[in-house]
């Protein structure tokens, strides 16, 4: 059965929520609530502006309501269904428990703006949160408001551009490497800076020559994504920061992918002196359809001063305190003998709680010795899959040595005309959600994979018997991929018809067809 | 480990498979004397599920539920009823783990919820068009902001006194980096918003006017007049709303020439969760906007044997295919959120919402007659929906903080939201819905009466 | 992808539980829970009786069980994918309030031994909906432990029969109507008595004259199902219960299809002695899979002293007590200045607590008007179903006048071999959980359709359409429903297979046919 | 009314369709004289979602919760840490709106898990066959020798003294209409139950020997003797177990011998929820026992394609096809519960279940220690696995009230048990699990020793 549009099931007339005021409940008399005053004892505070017109929001019962939701989730893949092998764009295992404790009503029923005496707990898990990612990452500080990891980016940039103006250091130039997020440039851009592109070697890594010959006083900041798109670690990265650095410039690290090393190596350790970590990816966080996210940013000593209101600070007697605009200055100076030089703030209020509460939880559960174990499990996870596959699909760095968390092929040798997009699609028969498709754009046809640490090896073999199945296809040029999915919600879909003719909101048909007759719809 | 299926029999046969010996082999290319040879020192190690939620149950503890108090803060998040569906349907596990739908053949449940968002959004805010959803309301604000200097290729901001001063910091913040030029400056403590005074500011280099409603103090007024006059000036219209379901009682923004309508959805669905994740939302009244729009958009089309479907489209604006030309450099939306949205909206439908929207404005005019009673206490507004600002003869971040004692949230005060200026340290913004009860109200009341002195 | 048993992908060695002690959770070191105390230090107190063997329960990680147990769940038809029309077994929405408020610590997770002072909320509860039960009813007493719809019709008769003996009056007989649920005869027959049907008028209804025939000094009651399994109302229950009563008898009442009439007519007001009633049918409490039920019995006067223990009474000051075996004689003298004959306990503790916080909430939902609106629109429904299909299907009792919450349809005119199975299997194709089948028993292959409240119209136009569709194919002989259904996860079972060779709980293979070698898995 | 999708133009197109005029048309079989003109008076009407739950809330804090308290109480019923993952999976649509599995093509998801529990169940009771769940152990432990009649055709039914009073009590109700012949009693208060007592009780006529491991006072022994004295005398031994987490760290029932293994299953997976819904086991050692089984029973076929599935098998036993000849009247299992039962325990595992009772023990073993230490307070028990009776040298009921005044729950009293039995008055169980931390045994030993004055 199609599910229809709540437009088209629902109507203005209809609701799934009551607002009657039952006269009192309590049978036993005890509590007898008044009725409410009628609305015409006041009178209306509007100004005139009543909003006339019908607003056309369709409205439907309790199990409609379920119904339709519940029957349209059935289309999805989901991670709680099968293995999720977006490469970069991790999606593992979102434990229940977090979910639990994000409800508990001292997290969830908790206004952002009650005095700070009714909120220590909610100041206390932020700092608690802040902590553990300060020491997993060998760190000295961390902005923990950014909403999502390309807002962290921007957070870093921001911090980075604020020293160098507290300096009088007006450079231009941030150096990005190919094989870098493409948030990376697009976030140097929207900071004012000019991007330009560092060329990765044949390995697939950063060309540190290259990036030295570049070096100079117009260098802002360098952004490197470590563990790199190509799921390699970058090995010269201290190499790299220490020049960077020599060079009077900053060290961006796209932390998205620190799943792949968090508990194995610290960041601050190789001298960067920015990173975002995306809580969702390497924390566990729930990232349903697309969001939300949460990417708090460690810095380096020298960045941490600069970073946004608001932020939460443990004094000595263990009083968790909010540092807004108003006592960042006094707060500062009092606390820390220093000045704060922030550059703003990035967003209202106090960042993702509620994604904060599920990192911490996660956290505690694994503790510092399961964390490493995710890092090592997500890596061994990866290298399985890389190599019981590189026989029947080009691997293309399968020479430069194990990778990280992910696993990175191309379409070299595929048959026909046969592509990235047609294996993918010969997946979804499989029972599978595809990889990441051609990403990094340095493969020609990249097809990257990221198991993570929540996959079993029962189902790590299964998806490797399906991958090994369809990538023969592949190769052999079976044209009957042209055509996959066969087997999903939806045929292949028309992207291209979407964005020529878009339809990006539902609007009532214009002419409708007829209602059925009564004897139409029943038959008689 | 609960979360980690391998055994040490898998891995090493794993190990096996890949022709290493030992996990730290597929480490190599960190170099040794970085690598951590075991976990790190001084921290915890892992614990049981027990464990762990009692700490976090301790922690949650700490805080004052707003279910346990007499509760009126607003000021951009508002408290409201959400009905148990919404949090059953987004606790399913194929919305709750689904990634961003970027295979939209084993994608439709989320792509057919975002384009019904789209569209209840586009409704709501009398737009032509909405997108799938932002961050949340201040970082859309910016959002629009950007995308105003994008169309009109201007760089002056003109910013209403009275929109949120966080919503305000925001885009200030952002704006100094982009080299925009901000006007902005303090509310007047009238009972209308200085619209006359704003319209002033518009120029001919104004890029957009950017106007909050209703305002930060909770009043509201037809927006026509300002929007001719930046339309007159080549400016657009950009209209901020934290409170959605205001929408359901009083004239959509873009009924009145808005050209960019954002806000917050928070009231809808999503709960207070002390300031996030909240859900951005942000749309257009001319569809001829559309491609300079940020975010992910949700387009129908069709599948290969003609059914009707729902996909991501015109991603040429994004930055994982333009890179440094992206409109923004935005990733991730709220999709869940979005959800708890749509589901809620559709629970309500229009009845609901206008029903839901004339229940708050009905207990918010009892209360503030009943505030306006009490010596000492004034109501400032001539208008508004369900948060008003009281003027008090004593400073009211003080007085929060005390009534915070008998677990009385009283509002927000405006010292909190604009500290040291004095002129304003009077003000308290009381926002008051469907939650709050009657009794809920007289605690107030004799509350404030009993600390005036 | 087929899911394995838990036995197939789990061993005995690995676990989804943590049981890890933390040294700390907390980073500020605010609070340093002590390391437990070894096990060592403390002597084993089982008396040597240790588990020596293995118990070979399989283990599954959490990621893994999540994805076991939701796959499973997929292959399940529910009321919050569709229509549920099984007649006399009514499915319909479960609000999600009821789960939100079932869950509340104050009710979960409180034991059924606290002492009392700690137990009054649960208390009042369990008084509320008593209250609640008595009114809607019209009754006397109600006894709130039976733990389902046949526990409570047991109660029922046992509250007779102790009521019988008090008087000293041995009567060995009930009169069970043909239209009686299967459960009646079971329980009459459970309680020792000896059972005799009476058949049905032409109208699918008691027989009102063989039933007064039969009446006599040996018949200790009637147990009649009203609204009955035809889905018609016994328009005569008054005058059996006249009739009864004056034989010295009483009247059981199934009240299993109450959802009918609730609000509408009061069984007390037609002279009922004693009814159950299934929370989870009325009041809509879950019942996934086929439980847990709640089955409260209300009682008339004369049966109220014998009903079961223990018991909830509020007083005049207005507090709740519990009343057990302890003190229900004192309690009844020194509050009713009566005596309790109570004729002893049917279950451990208190009934189903968890079913009564879902129901009291249903109802205060409801209200008494909704209520009665709940009963108009289930026998609305019905009937429009009724009259939908009555030209295609053969209705035996559509000239009876109107149904109440069920509508019956037989096989008659079914072409080929085709038999109400068939037809039942071809619903499954067409996306429809089928109706109840072969029953009532006096329809030759009965199909009784129960659609409930909780539908739209639109739901039901589907339903009928896929009927009909149906229903044509079946009356037309079309061989292909032999084999429905197509579209399922399953094709039809062998159901004899399960009973002649019946495999009841998973063996490991004998010779297990050997591993798959690394080669073979990887395909290598 | 939100739970009712149809609109008032719904009810007037149907009325149409039907061929009536008004909805009181479809009940002209009510007598008029019955029938309610309108809503019953004196019952409030419909109400709000949120009034509702404000509602049932206040009643719920008028109980003190467990979590708040620091809990000893278990006889019969025992608080265990339930993972969250429980919780989440039985609020699956699919399985908590699936009714039972008439239709097995589409109930594949509820079978297959029955059958899963089904083994479960089996091997930790070690034995052979277990059924799809009844009510609780209590209605089981009836059931159980009911069957006993059924095998043997006797009437004498012997219950051990030291058998939860509520379980004797339900079986000599329902044995008063059967006519069966009860000999029970009360527990002796040794450290060992008196098993050479009971082995004299049984006789020829005797149907079923019924005994409880762990007993009620916690105590454990080695039931071989029993078994092969009934077995002697053609009667049956029905073991009741009302801890299943004991049998992670004692003999399965099944190993020595008993014949029908019935409980309480509500430790694993279910919670305390104040008594109900709990969920009864049922396991035979024996297969040939099978068809005397009462309750649903679920079985392994194959479909028209050969492939592997289940179905509710053994069906003539049941009540829909026997009518008054079935085992049993029972109609409804606890399938919810039995799915968070076998899901925990799948979380659980072997090893789970293992550590899970070793940590019980230890800390039953700690408080006993701790307990025992106090003047006044002695240890009865010679063995146990998690709970005990100490004996005092006061009233245990009004102990238990009392410190359940300062939030300690100190477990359940024999008093309460056994009322108007002055041999027992100063017995207290009392259960520790793994929910206990040793801060709460603490509180226990302090808060006793103060009050045993």
């Amino acid at each position: 059965l199609e599910e229809p549009l709540i437009f088209e099931i629902g109507d203005s007339e209809t609701t799934g929520v009551d607002f009657a005021f039952a006269s009192r409940l309590d049978l036993a008399g005890v509590e007898q609530p008044k009725q409410p005053t009628a609305a015409s004892e006041h009178r209306s505070r509007l100004g005139g502006l009543d909003r006339a017109e019908k607003i056309e929001l369709p409205g439907l019962s309790e199990p409609e309501t379920v119904r339709h939701y519940t029957r349209l989730s059935r289309q999805n893949y989901a991670i709680d269904l099968g293995l999720f092998p977006l490469g970069s764009c991790t999606m593992k295992h979102n434990p229940r428990l977090n979910e639990k404790v994000a409800r508990l009503p001292g997290f969830a029923d908790v206004h952002p703006l009650q005095p700070v005496s009714t909120v220590r707990g909610a100041l206390e898990v932020i700092n608690e949160l802040a902590f553990w990612l300060i020491e997993l990452t060998g760190m000295h500080g961390v902005a923990m408001s950014p909403k999502a990891g390309a807002h962290g980016e921007l957070c870093g940039i921001l911090c980075i551009r604020a020293a160098l103006e507290a300096r009088g250091d007006a450079r231009e130039v941030v150096l990005v490497p190919e094989s870098a997020h493409g948030t990376n440039p697009a976030t140097a851009a929207f900071a004012g800076y000019r991007v330009e592109d560092i060329p990765a070697n044949a390995d697939g890594r950063v060309d540190l020559e290259a990036l030295k010959a570049r070096l100079g006083p117009d260098v802002a900041a360098v952004m490197i994504t470590n563990p790199n798109t190509c799921g390699l670690f970058e090995p010269d990265m201290k190499a790299i920061s220490d020049a960077v650095h020599e060079a009077g410039g900053f060290v961006y690290c796209d932390g998205a992918n620190f799943n792949a090393i968090v508990g194995k190596v610290r960041p601050g350790d190789l001298g960067v002196d920015a990173m975002h970590i995306n809580l969702h990816k390497t924390f566990s966080t729930p990232h349903g359809g697309g969001g939300p996210g949460s990417g708090p940013v460690v810095l380096s000593e020298a960045l941490s001063p600069f970073a946004p209101l608001p932020y939460t600070a443990r004094t000595d007697d263990g009083t968790v305190h909010l540092v807004e605009e108003e006592d960042a200055e006094s707060f500062a100076q009092e606390h820390y003998g220093t000045t704060m030089q922030s550059f703003g703030r990035m967003t209202a209020f106090h960042g993702q709680m509620g994604m904060f509460t599920r990192a911490l939880t996660y956290i505690l559960s694994h503790g510092a010795d399961g964390l490493k174990q995710v890092a090592e499990d997500a890596v061994l996870n990866a290298n399985y899959v890389l190599r019981s596959c590189e026989d029947v699909l080009h691997a293309p760095f399968a020479k430069s040595g194990p990778c990280m968390h992910e696993a990175l092929f191309g379409d070299k040798g595929f048959g026909g005309e046969l592509t990235t997009l047609d294996l993918a699609k010969g997946m979804i028969d499989e029972g599978f959600h595809p990889m990441t498709m051609y990403f990094p754009l340095v493969v020609h046809g990249a097809m990257l994979i990221e198991p993570t640490e929540t996959e079993s090896k029962a189902s790590l073999d299964q998806f490797i018997a399906a991958l090994r199945h369809v990538s023969s296809r592949a190769m052999d040029g079976d044209e009957g991929l042209k055509s996959a999915p066969y087997y999903a919600p939806r045929r292949r879909l028309d992207e291209t018809q979407a964005a020529r003719k878009p339809v990006l909101a539902w609007e009532e048909p214009e002419a409708p067809s007829g209602t059925p007759t009564q004897s139409e719809r029943g038959g008689r | 480990m609960r979360y980690l299926p391998l055994t040490d029999s898998d891995r090493g046969d794993m190990l096996a498979t890949i022709g290493v010996s030992d996990i730290d082999d597929l480490f190599v290319d960190v170099p040794a004397e970085a690598r951590l040879s075991g976990p790190i020192e001084g921290l915890p190690t892992h614990a049981s599920e027990m464990a762990v939620e009692k700490h976090m149950r301790r922690l949650s503890k700490k805080n004052l539920a707003a279910a346990d108090a007499a509760f009126f803060c607003g000021a951009g998040a508002y408290r409201h009823h959400v009905p148990a569906t919404v949090d059953h349907i987004i606790q399913r596990g194929e919305f709750l783990t689904a990634y961003t739908p970027y295979q939209p053949e084993i994608a439709q449940g989320t792509l057919q919820m975002l384009f019904e968002f789209q569209s209840q959004v586009a409704k709501l805010y009398g737009c032509a068009v909405a997108n799938a959803s932002m961050y949340d309301g201040s970082t859309a604000c910016w959002e629009a902001v950007a995308m105003a200097g994008r169309v009109t290729k201007k760089k002056r901001v003109v910013l209403s006194g009275a929109l949120h001063p966080h919503y305000a910091e925001v885009v200030k913040t952002m704006a100094k980096f982009t080299e925009d030029e901000i006007a902005g400056g303090l509310p007047s403590m009238q009972g209308s918003p200085d619209d006359a005074g704003l319209i002033e500011r518009i120029d001919e280099n104004t890029s957009c006017v950017v106007v909050q409603y209703p305002d930060i103090l909770g009043r509201i007024s037809d927006l026509t007049e300002i929007a001719d006059a930046a339309h007159k000036k080549g400016a657009l219209l950009i209209v901020v709303n934290t409170e959605p379901v205001a929408l359901g009682a009083i004239k959509a923004p873009g009924e009145m020439g808005a050209d960019i309508v954002v806000g917050e959805g928070q009231s809808i669905g999503v709960g207070l969760q002390f300031g996030g994740p909240y859900l951005g939302l942000f749309a257009v009244r001319d569809p001829k906007h559309v491609r300079q729009m940020p975010g992910r958009l949700c387009g129908e089309t069709v599948d290969a044997e003609g059914k009707r479907g729902f996909v991501l489209t015109l991603s040429t604006r994004e930055q994982h295919i333009r890179r440094e030309k992206a409109t923004s450099n935005i990733c991730t939306n709220s999709g869940l959120c979005a959800l708890a949205f749509s589901v809620h909206m559709t629970l309500l439908g229009e009845k609901g919402l206008r029903t839901l929207a004339a229940e708050n404005h009905r207990l918010a005019c009892l209360a503030a007659d009943k505030l306006d009673a009490i010596p000492g206490v004034r109501v400032l507004n001539d208008a508004f929906f369900n948060e008003f600002t009281v003027v008090l003869e004593r400073d009211a971040r003080e007085l929060v903080r005390d009534l915070a004692e008998d677990d009385i949230l009283a509002g927000v005060s405006l010292g909190r939201l604009f500290p040291h200026e004095e002129a304003l340290s009077g003000g308290l913004l009381v926002a008051v819905t469907e939650t709050a009860s009657e009794e809920d109200i007289d605690a107030l009341c004799s509350a404030i009466s009993e600390n005036m002195a």
